[in-house]
C-alpha cells in the first residue's frame, strides 16, 4: 500500500514541521522563509529524473524546463538565506 | 535497479541517500531555532540538498546528460545572479519569486512524468492521476501567484486589480481546473488514438486554468498584504512538491515538501494572527490597499508639530535612555545602516539606547531583525514588544523611524479599525516621541495615527536614510 | 524497500517524539510515564495476530502469553495514567 | 487482504486504521504538554490503542476466537485489579511492571512470528531475523530488568548485590545472546530437519541470555536509583515494540513504539541531569546504596535543637509568608492530605502559603505534582526552583517535610559528594526553618545534611503524615 505508506511519511512529517517551526523565534522568520523556499526545490530531483530520461521530446522539453527553474529556486533560497543568516552570525563572533 | 553511473550499487543505496538527505533537512530547520546555530542549519539543509540531487543523478540512466547539466548550470547562475545582486529590501519579492518556480517546477515534473506513462501506453493508477492533478492545480497556482505577488511587491504593477463577479470567476477557473483533473483520472479516452492523447491533453488543461487561477487570486488582493501571500504560496510551493512525491512515490520528495509546507502555514497564520485579521480575509476581502495620496493631511491640520535635526540633537543631549523604533519605512529608505552609527553614537556618549521591534513591523516577520542584524546591531539591544514597552514610562527619547502602524494608538482604543485588538509599542508613555517619515500619509492599514498630534510628539519630515545620517552628523558636530 | 521505509518511519517518529516530549512540563512527567508505557503496550496487537491465528500450538501459546501481557500494561497503564491526570482536572475544573 | 470478520473490506482500510491510530497517539502526547488538555490526551492515546487493536483482531482470521477473548479478558482483568488497587506511593514499582509486561509480550511476538516462518519451512530473511533478534533481545532485559526493579522498589527484596567481574558476567551473557542473533540470522541449520528446528531454538536461547542479562543489569543497582532504571526500561520497551514493528512490518508499531522510545529516553536522561550523574554511573557505577543506618547522628551530636508542633504552631501565628517544601518522606508517609489541609488552614487565616517543589523531590520526575494534586493543592500554589528560590530571603518560616537532599547546602559547597553541582531549594536564607522527619539518617544519597545544625533550624522529629495532622489539629484549636 504505497499510498497509505506516503500518506504516513506526510502526517508524520506534517506533525514534526509543526513541532519545529513553531520553536523558532520570529526574529528569524524571514531567513527561514528563504531556507524553506529552498527546501521546496527538492522537487528538482524529479525534474532531474523525467529530464535526463530522454523518454520523448516533450518529456526532455518539460524536464529542462523544470530542472532550471527548481535550479534557481535551490541555489537562488540558499544563497539568500545564507547572505541573511551571515549578518546574524558575522555579529555574533564579534560578541565572544 | 540502478541504472546510472552507480549501476551494480544495491537497491537500498537510493532510498538511504533520500532519508539521510531528509535527516539533514529536519536537523537544518531544528538549527534554525536560535540565531548561533541558524547559518550551520543553512548549510546542513543545503548538504542534504546536494546528496539528494548528486544521487539522483548518479542512480537514473540519464540519457541526454549535456542537456541535464546545461540546465543545472543555467538554473545555478540564474539563481546566483539573482541573490548576490538584490537588495536587502527587494527580499520579499525575490523570495516570492524562487518560491514561484519551486511551484513550477512541480507542476512541469507532474506533467513530464503523465506524458511518459501515456506514451508507455499504459494508463495512469488512479492514485497516481490524482497527485498529479493536484500538484498540477497546486504548482501552477503557486507559479502565476507568485509572480503577480513579486511583480506586485517589486512594484512592476501596482494596481489592484477589482471588478465585479470576481470571486465567480475564481469558481469557474477552479472547476475547469477539477473537470479537467477528473478527466485525467477517470481516462474516459475521448482523445482516443491521436497522438494527442499521449501528451496528456487534459493535464495541460487543468494547468491553464490553474494558471489564470493563480493570476485572478492574487490580483485582486493588495499590494500591502503580498507577503502574507508569498508566505502562502511557500507552503503551497511544498505541498506542491509533496504531491509530486506520490506522484514519483518518492519520500524525500514528500518529507521535506510537507516540512516546507508547514512551514510556509505557520508563517501565514502568524502573520494573519499579528495583523489582527484572518486568512480568508487577506485573500478574499480585497481590503488591505496601501493609500498613497495624502488626504489626511486635513485630519491632521494646525495639530502638527515638526521638528529639525538641530532640534533632535539637543535634545538626544539631556537624555538618559532613547528607544529606537524601525518600522517599513527604513527598510525602504535602507536607513539601517545610518540608525545603527547613531545608536552607536549615543552609546558612546553614554546614553542608554535600545531598539523595539514590533513582530510585524516592516513587511516580513523579522524584517526588521534582519536589517539591523546586516548593520551589525547587536541582538541584545533589539527588544521585543513585551520587552521594551513596560520601559517606555523611562525613556527620554523615543525615536520612531518609518514605522506607523506599529506605533499607532487607535489600535488601542477603537473597534473597527483595521488594526483594532493589534499590540503596539506603547511608544506614548516615554517623555518626548520623535517620528521620522517622509509626510503624514498613512501606513499599510491606510488609518490616521494620532499619536502624530500629540504635545510631546514632534515630526522629522523626510526620507529616513536621509534624516538619520543628518542626525549622525549634527550629533558628531557637537560631540 | 520496506526495510528503508520502515527505518524512514523510525526516524520520523524519533524526532517527532523528541519535539514533543521536551515542551511537556516536569510536573506531568509521572504521568506520562505510565501513558507512554501503555502506548508502548501497542506490541498488543502482534501478540493478537500471533495468538490469533492458531498456525502451531506453540504460536498458540505463546501468543496467548504474549496477548495476556501486553493488555495488563495497556489497561493498567492508561488507568494509572487517568487516575494520576484526573488529580490534576478536577481541580482546573474547581479553578474555573 | 482482511481474512476475518472484515473479509472483503479493501486493502487500505487496515494500514488507514494504523495511520489514524499513529495520529491518535501523537495528538494525545502533545496533549500531555499541558495539565489542562492531559487527562484528554491520555482518553486519545487509549483510543488509538483501541482502534488499533480492534481493526487488528477484525481484520485477521482468528481460528481461535475463545483463547483470543480469554487472553485479553484476562490480561484487561489484571491490569484493572493492579491499577485500581494501587497506592500512590507505589506508582513507580506499578509502572515499571507495567512496563516489563510490555517488552515480555515483545520478546514473546517476535518468537511466535519465527517460528510460524520456520513452521511454514519458509526462512527469515535477514532483516527479519535481524529485527527479532534485537527485540528478543531488548524484550527479555526489558521483562526481567523491570521486574527486579519494581521489585527492589516495593522492597521485595532490598540487598543491592555485588561481586567481583559482575561487569565480566555481564559481558559474557551478552555475547552469547549475540551469538545466538547471529546463528538465527544466518540459519546455519545447525539443528538440521529435527521438530526442534520449526521451534527456533536459537532465538530462546538468545532470550535465556538476555533474561539472565536483565537480572544481571539492575540486581547491582542500589534500589534508590531504580526510577532511573525504570524510566530507561520504558525507552527500551518502546524500542522493542518497534522493532517487532520491523518484523512484523507494521507501521504503527514502529510509529508508537519508537514514540516511547523517544519519551523515556528523554525522562532518563533529564532525571540524571537533574542528579547531576551520568547515565554510565547510574547503571554501572553501583554508586546509590540507601544508606538505612543511623551512623550519622554522632555527627550531628550536639547541634540539633528539635521542637513539637505546639511550638511550630506558635511560630505560624506569627508568620506572614510560609513555603512548605515535601519530599519522598511525604510520599512515603502519604502525609499529602496532612500538608494540603495545614496549607489551607494556614491561608484562611491570611498567611502567604506557597510549595517549592523541587524537580527530582521524591523518586520520579513530577512526584510530588502528582501527590499533591491528589490533595487538591492548586497548581499556582506549586512554584519550581526558578521561582521560589528568590522568595526565600521573605520568607518567615519554611516547613520542609520529607525532604532532605533537595534541601542539602552541601551541593552548593563541597565537590566530590554525590549531589555536588545539583541546584537546591535554598531553604537556609529563610528566618526559621522547621524540618521534619522520623530521624537524622540521610535522604537517597546517603550523605549528612548541615542544614540540620543551623541555628534557624529545628527538627520536628516523627512520620510525616502524622506530624503534620498534629500540627493541624494544634493549629485548629488555636484559631
Ligand atoms: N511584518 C510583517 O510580517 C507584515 C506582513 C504584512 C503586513 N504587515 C503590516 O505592515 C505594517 C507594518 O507597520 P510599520 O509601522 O512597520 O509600517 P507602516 O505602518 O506600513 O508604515 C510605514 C511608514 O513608513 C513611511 N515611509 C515609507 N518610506 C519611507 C522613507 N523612505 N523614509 C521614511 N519613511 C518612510 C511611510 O510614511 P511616509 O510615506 O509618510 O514616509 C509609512 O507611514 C503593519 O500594519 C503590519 O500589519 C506586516
Ligand atoms: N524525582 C526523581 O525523579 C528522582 C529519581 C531518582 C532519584 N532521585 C533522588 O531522590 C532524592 C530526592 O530528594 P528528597 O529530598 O525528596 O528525598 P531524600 O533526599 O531521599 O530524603 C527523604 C527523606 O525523607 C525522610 N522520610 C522517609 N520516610 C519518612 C516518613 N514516613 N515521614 C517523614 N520523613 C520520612 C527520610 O528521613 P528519615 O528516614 O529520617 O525519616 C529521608 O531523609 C534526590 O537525591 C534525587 O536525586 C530523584
Amino acid at each position: 500500500m504505497a499510498l497509505i505508506e506516503n500518506l504516513t511519511l506526510f502526517v508524520l512529517a506534517a506533525f514534526l514541521g509543526y513541532s519545529i517551526i513553531t520553536k523558532i523565534p520570529t526574529n528569524l522568520h524571514t531567513p527561514l522563509m528563504s531556507g524553506a523556499n529552498a527546501i521546496s526545490g527538492i522537487t528538482l530531483i524529479g525534474s532531474v529524473v523525467v529530464a535526463g530520461s530522454g523518454a520523448t521530446t516533450l518529456a526532455t522539453v518539460l524536464g529542462f524546463v523544470a530542472v532550471v527553474m527548481a535550479t534557481v529556486n535551490v541555489v537562488g533560497g540558499y544563497l539568500v538565506s545564507h547572505m541573511m543568516l551571515d549578518q546574524f552570525g558575522r555579529q555574533d563572533g564579534g560578541d565572544r | 535497479m540502478a541504472e546510472g553511473v552507480l549501476a551494480g550499487a544495491p537497491d537500498w543505496l537510493l532510498p538511504l541517500a533520500y532519508l539521510v538527505a531528509s535527516v539533514l533537512f529536519i536537523q537544518g530547520l531544528r538549527d534554525m531555532t536560535h540565531p548561533r546555530t541558524a547559518t550551520r542549519g543553512n548549510a546542513t539543509s543545503a548538504a542534504g540538498m546536494f546528496l539528494a540531487v548528486a544521487v539522483t543523478v548518479l542512480w537514473f540512466e540519464i540519457l541526454s546528460p549535456v542537456v541535464l547539466a546545461a540546465a543545472l548550470l543555467l538554473g545555478a547562475a540564474i539563481g546566483t545572479w539573482l541573490a548576490v545582486t538584490v537588495e536587502t529590501t527587494e527580499m520579499p519579492q525575490l523570495v516570492g519569486l524562487f518560491n514561484g518556480f519551486g511551484g513550477g517546477a512541480s507542476a512541469l515534473v507532474a506533467g513530464a512524468e503523465l506524458t511518459e506513462i501515456f506514451d508507455r501506453d499504459a494508463a495512469a493508477t488512479p492514485d497516481v492521476a490524482v497527485a498529479a492533478a493536484i500538484a498540477g492545480i497546486i504548482g501552477s497556482v503557486t507559479f502565476w501567484g507568485s509572480l503577480v505577488a513579486a511583480g506586485k511587491l517589486h512594484g512592476v504593477f501596482r494596481r489592484t486589480i477589482r471588478y465585479r463577479g470576481e470571486h465567480l470567476v475564481k469558481v469557474v477557473l477552479l472547476a475547469v481546473a477539477l473537470t479537467a483533473g477528473a478527466f485525467l483520472v477517470l481516462q474516459p479516452g475521448v482523445f482516443g488514438e491521436t497522438p494527442l492523447a499521449a501528451w496528456a491533453p487534459s493535464y495541460w488543461v487543468l494547468v491553464a486554468a490553474a494558471s489564470v487561477l493563480g493570476v485572478a487570486l492574487v490580483v485582486p488582493i493588495g499590494g500591502a498584504d503580498m507577503p502574507v501571500v508569498i508566505a502562502l504560496l511557500n507552503s503551497y510551493s511544498g505541498l506542491a512538491a509533496a504531491t509530486t512525491g506520490f506522484v514519483l512515490d518518492n519520500t524525500v520528495l514528500i518529507i521535506a515538501g510537507t516540512l516546507v509546507g508547514a512551514a510556509g502555514m505557520i508563517l501565514t497564520v502568524i502573520m494573519c494572527e499579528s495583523m489582527n485579521r484572518s486568512l480568508p480575509n487577506v485573500l478574499f476581502g480585497g481590503w488591505g490597499e496601501e493609500a498613497t495620496d495624502d488626504e489626511m493631511d486635513d485630519i491632521y491640520e494646525g495639530e502638527i508639530q515638526s521638528t529639525s535635526p538641530e532640534e533632535v540633537e539637543m535634545l538626544l543631549d539631556t537624555a538618559q535612555r532613547v528607544v529606537i523604533v524601525p518600522g517599513y519605512g527604513m527598510a525602504v529608505a535602507q536607513a539601517q545602516h545610518a540608525v545603527a552609527e547613531l545608536a552607536e553614537l549615543l552609546e558612546e556618549n553614554g546614553v542608554d539606547v535600545e531598539f523595539g521591534i514590533h513582530p510585524v513591523a516592516g513587511r516580513m516577520p523579522g524584517h526588521m531583525n534582519v536589517l539591523l542584524a546586516e548593520a551589525d546591531v547587536p541582538y541584545d539591544k533589539m527588544r521585543e514588544l513585551e520587552e521594551v514597552n513596560p520601559t517606555f514610562s523611562e525613556t527620554d527619547v523615543v525615536i520612531v523611524t518609518g514605522a506607523n502602524d506599529v506605533v499607532n494608538p487607535k489600535a488601542k482604543e477603537a473597534e473597527g479599525t483595521p488594526i483594532s485588538g493589534m499590540p503596539i509599542l506603547n511608544v506614548d508613555e516615554a517623555r518626548t516621541v520623535i517620528v521620522n517619515k517622509r509626510s503624514l500619509s498613512p501606513g499599510f492599514s491606510g488609518i490616521p495615527n494620532p499619536l502624530f498630534t500629540l504635545d510631546k510628539t514632534s515630526m522629522l519630515f523626510g526620507d529616513a536614510k536621509q534624516s538619520m545620517q543628518d542626525l549622525v552628523n549634527e550629533y558628531k558636530e557637537n560631540h
